[in-house]
């Protein structure tokens, strides 16, 4: 089936906002002192979140990880108060509470993120719960890593979501590394999506650095999801093309190896695509570009200038009533 | 009025949010089909009133049930899950510690998680310290979560149904042993606000802190010392998160003498909390130094006179007393 | 390959010791006050125990949990001294420490059991690994039940386990239930072996009932974990005749399975081929059976004419050292 | 004499019981290969030194390294396992709590569990409360288990090579801000016996309890104190279990005055624990209310000036024993 036109344009605006943010970061976190706590980036793993977001509707729920920027704009957060709280700012989507690692937005349905590997899963299981008991025609997305899938959660969290048929997605982005552990240094079943039989459950693999087989393997999975047929497990196969963190220096990741993937970076890929069909002009590809480059400027110019919450807010949100 | 063990009123309180707030409903390792036949237990009778979409057994799989409510509250139901026995809150900590009572801090106040984790507690049936562990002085050190821990049925029944219509994550911990204990609770609803400790007997020369099960044992003593003329007021502090310091404090102001009673073991209990916050603010008054009457620092052991070497007496409790009256 | 007649008799020994053992504790907890906390019972699966057992060398280490009877007394364990402990006596295997729950006997290489469902199997990593780091001709088994097999500690076990080879069985008796929840009410997956694909192990189905097929699957295991193949899970097809625990009504299962399994005893299962093609005789049979019978009666008169330890002895091994 | 962090302190630790012993392995996420380069980390080098046979790097699989160090003790070994960072302690609790504390127990005193698990701990990084939470007090609540929190370089060597010869199992913490910065080690061989608190800084007005990073608190305070007359004894436990009370009593009998300062969380944090010894035991010399200087009740913050906020200061501490001097 041929992916409609906006479809495209919508993957592709997000793959090239994302990565923009992600290049700002990198050049932010050069400057002593300006970003706290730890900078996790997804560069060249963007079409995982481009493609799984294009194929949602804005009442689904996506549950992410400490891996997240791409996944959070692709579901459309802001990326001032994205870029805000990730300075710390009091303008941040979380007030400061969270850093750039737990980066939650609910007003697009992403109300919670947790960076404990594999965390998101389990709780996956009850937004999908609440889904179903509450006969919703929507699904959740939980986002994961390869190493996730080595968590005892990953395990309770499928078994009983097939168990019970609930609306979820699981998709696990297997971007060949868990910290400085390669993917078979951790385990040694092939593929994660071959987990899926251990639950009765249908396992797809899908390239991870192609948006478009992305948006189609979720849209099947929603179908099933929406169908009563229960959850899908999605391994979208891509690469870490910078360190876990900034301040990793990658001494474990071959040069070559690298370099090899960056060749498949899944920002040309999509472009080039669509160039050759003439769903975009070159011209209109600038014109993107251009426009997301200055959202993303836009962005650091609001975190810049807005101030840091008091110290006091700190006792703040910890319960609705106490 | 009624007289009911403590897994009945909870039961009661379970029905009636039940009935009150479709949105309310239960989930656990065997809540529904039971391995116990008791009309005592608190889930009995509930799968068959409000069905298998709202009474939901689960597989043994701890994260996954703590998991499972921490997600469906912040999409807008109300869960009330267990977690069978206290011991295997360890394998659902991670879900209950760095998730329920940390995402809405997380969220900046945004996302919300009203839930219920009830557990079985409290050695007395021999089952030995891998069912036997009180661990309410973990959840009491863990900024986001309220705890709960009733020592009598109609406590039970009024705090649950205050705990399931509360914003926030709840843990209420449920001591076994008191599910076979009849005591009176009203027909008539009502509530019993969370944060707020009751005076269970009044008196003048000391203050005895306690709560759950002991509540009965400081009792027992209590009425033993009145014959000795030792005049004993007993503080039942119901709530422990938050704690009801006012409370505490009046009472410690008036006696000027505090022991602390508790099942769990001594070291790291709660107990250390109500001794640091009457030495932080009742100094002045206090007249005699502070006893602890706790379970000691072993695991729970299995057999009889081993397990009741284990648990808090009103004879350890007497004895405690008069070494500082 | 025939299963010599030793071992075949050593097996029906052990299966008839248990038998024996629990029989007489059907009826002891019938006294009120008698043995203490629950009492939990494998009536029906005790080919597991005799089969895995009796492949085992006595050097190899058992992990086992809440329904321990069988494995134990196959292992070789003292009844009078288990007896002692499910009575909470001093002369216990553990001091009264452990009682009926998790009865620990190190003496032969059961070093500790826990009733933590599925708390075993990472211990079982432990236990391995040692043996593989000492470069030990040894293995270690774990029993789990098949409700265990949902538990997060399976699957970190059985991943970490295949990972780095280690001389490890998993043994999985599944009798069908899970506390009150039948097997298919807990997963959708059709076998626990099935899982085994899910960390590139291998996974075999035998009849649980059936002691030699249990003994020759674990002979095949213990050979390729020794020959440094790593792990291999099986799962023994069992049936809990009685209920989780001796309180327990059975509302839940039916009358005809329960009888069906019933015609399936492992007992007259072994014997009765035994006695068909000559390897023992109606007598030897009945003198066999007198004789763990005696020993039974033994270790219960044991058990009742021990003391209880003093209180005190509660604070007494906790640490080695404080 | 050398100059280490704590994190190369502890690394020298594991080097010399490594080369002493052969049954001493380490294993955990990135204790061989790492996403860090820096030699001041704990397990910097050792891949190198000993080979992938006894450093193991394991998956993201916390019940799986702690119960891979509970079998390998049991078995004879002697594992130095690694939990990233304190919060996923939740995730191997039961592992450490249900197992490595109670199977000797429950053995009848016939196993034995020679582990060492080794936390980082501490905020100050600005990764936010699911990486920096302080849980000390739920070790020192478990009976069968022992915990160290050593607060200068020096002394996490020493404790760390006991702790590894230790015949139990012992919960070791480091603060990550302690790594860098380095102090005094001496080169020659030593330990330093578990259970023994020091007496980092004699006086004779009010005796200060802390451990771990709170110790550099503690001696800035009592120097801006002395400036202004107050002379502050500052006691650092090193390790919580089993507590030292000796020394504590001794301390505070002499400047019948008390301030316990930890960075975990106040509600039943460990410092309850110092406040109930010091009144069941030397309530008649006591001669003020006790303080608390601690984390606040709230999840700890990743934004710069909130974090601060969290962390207790030299500030706070001046004011609070200014209260009860
Ligand atoms: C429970 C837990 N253990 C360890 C960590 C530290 N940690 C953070 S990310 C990470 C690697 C996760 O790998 P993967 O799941 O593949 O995700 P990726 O980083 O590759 O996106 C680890 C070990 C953590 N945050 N949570
Ligand atoms: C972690 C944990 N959760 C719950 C229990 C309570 N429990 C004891 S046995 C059991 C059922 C276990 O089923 P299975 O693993 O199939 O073993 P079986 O009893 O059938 O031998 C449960 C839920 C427990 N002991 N430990
Ligand atoms: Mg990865
Ligand atoms: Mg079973």
């Amino acid at each position: 089936m041929q992916v409609s036109k906006d479809k495209q344009w919508e993957m592709l605006r997000t793959l090239l906002l994302a990565r923009s943010f992600e290049d700002a970061l990198v050049e932010l976190c050069k400057v002593q002192g300006k970003i706290p706590g730890m900078m996790i980036l997804c560069t060249g793993q963007e079409a995982v979140g481009s493609g799984v977001c294009a194929a949602l509707s804005p009442e689904d729920v996506i549950l992410t990880n400490h891996r997240s920027h791409s996944h959070l704009l692709a579901k459309g957060a802001d990326p001032r108060t994205l870029m805000a709280e990730i300075y710390g700012k009091a303008t941040g989507c979380n007030r400061g509470k969270s850093g750039t690692l737990h980066l939650a937005v609910p007003e697009v349905n992403a109300p919670c993120t947790t960076t404990v590997v594999g965390g998101g899963l389990p709780l996956a299981v009850g937004f999908a719960f609440a889904q179903m008991y509450r006969q919703e025609r929507t699904v959740t997305v939980c986002f994961f890593g390869d190493g996730a899938a080595d968590e005892g959660s990953f395990h309770e969290a499928l078994n009983l979501a097939s168990l019970w048929k609930l609306p979820v997605i699981f998709v696990c982005e297997n971007n060949l590394y868990a910290g400085a552990q390669r993917y078979e240094e951790h385990t040694r079943v092939q593929n994660v999506a071959d987990r899926a039989g251990a639950y009765a459950m249908p396992g797809e693999i899908v390239d991870g650095n192609d948006a478009l087989a992305v948006y189609e393997a979720t849209r099947r999975a929603r179908e099933r999801a929406l169908g009563g047929l229960g959850p899908t497990l999605i391994e979208c196969k891509t690469y870490r093309c910078r360190g876990h963190g900034e301040s990793d220096p990658q001494h474990y990741q071959p040069r070559e190896e690298i370099q090899m993937w960056t060749e498949k970076c899944p920002l040309p890929r999509l472009h080039g695509e669509m160039l050759a069909q003439g769903l975009i002009t070159p011209q209109e590809l600038e014109a993107l570009q251009a426009e997301v480059d200055r959202l993303v400027q836009d962005a650091v110019r609001f975190a810049e200038e807005s101030p840091y919450p008091e110290p006091h807010e700190a006792l703040e949100d910890v319960l609705v009533a106490s | 009025m009624q007289q009911l063990g403590m897994g009945q009123a909870v039961n009661q309180a379970l029905r009636e949010e039940m009935q009150r707030d479709s949105r309310v409903f239960i989930a656990g390792e065997g809540v529904g089909v039971s391995i116990h036949d008791s009309p005592m237990l608190p889930t009995a009778g509930l799968l068959g009133e409000f069905g298998p979409g709202r009474v939901k057994d689960t597989p043994v799989s701890e994260a996954a049930i703590a998991g499972l409510a921490v997600g469906a509250a912040a999409a807008g139901l109300r869960p009330v899950v267990e977690i069978m026995f206290n011991p295997f809150f360890t394998l659902a900590s991670d879900m209950i510690v760095n998730h329920a009572a940390k995402l809405r801090y997380l969220s900046g106040g945004k996302s919300t998680f009203p839930l219920v984790i009830r557990m079985k507690s409290g050695a007395g049936f021999g089952a030995g310290c891998q069912h036997s562990h009180n661990l309410e002085a973990w959840v009491a050190h863990c900024p986001g979560l309220k705890v709960i821990m009733p020592s009598t049925p109609a406590d039970a029944k009024g705090l649950l149904k205050a705990a399931i219509r509360d914003e926030d994550p709840v843990i209420f911990i449920e001591d076994m042993m008191l599910y076979f204990a009849p005591g009176p609770v009203p027909e008539e609803p009502y509530l019993i606000p969370i944060g707020k400790a009751e005076v269970k007997r009044e008196g003048s020369d000391v203050t005895v802190v306690t709560w759950s099960k002991m509540l009965g044992v400081a009792m027992q003593a209590a009425a033993q010392l009145a014959e000795e003329g030792i005049d004993v007021e007993v503080v039942d502090l119901r709530t422990l998160v938050p704690l009801d310091k006012e409370t505490i404090l009046q009472s410690t102001r008036k006696t000027g003498r505090l022991v602390v009673l508790h099942e769990a073991s001594r070291t790291g209990g709660f107990a250390g909390e109500i001794c640091a916050v009457v030495m932080e603010e009742a100094f002045g008054s206090m007249k005699a130094p502070f006893r602890r009457v706790t379970g000691p620092d072993i695991p729970v052991p299995a057999s009889p006179p081993l397990e009741r070497f284990y648990i808090p007496d009103a004879t350890k409790l007497v004895a405690a007393v008069k070494e500082i009256v």
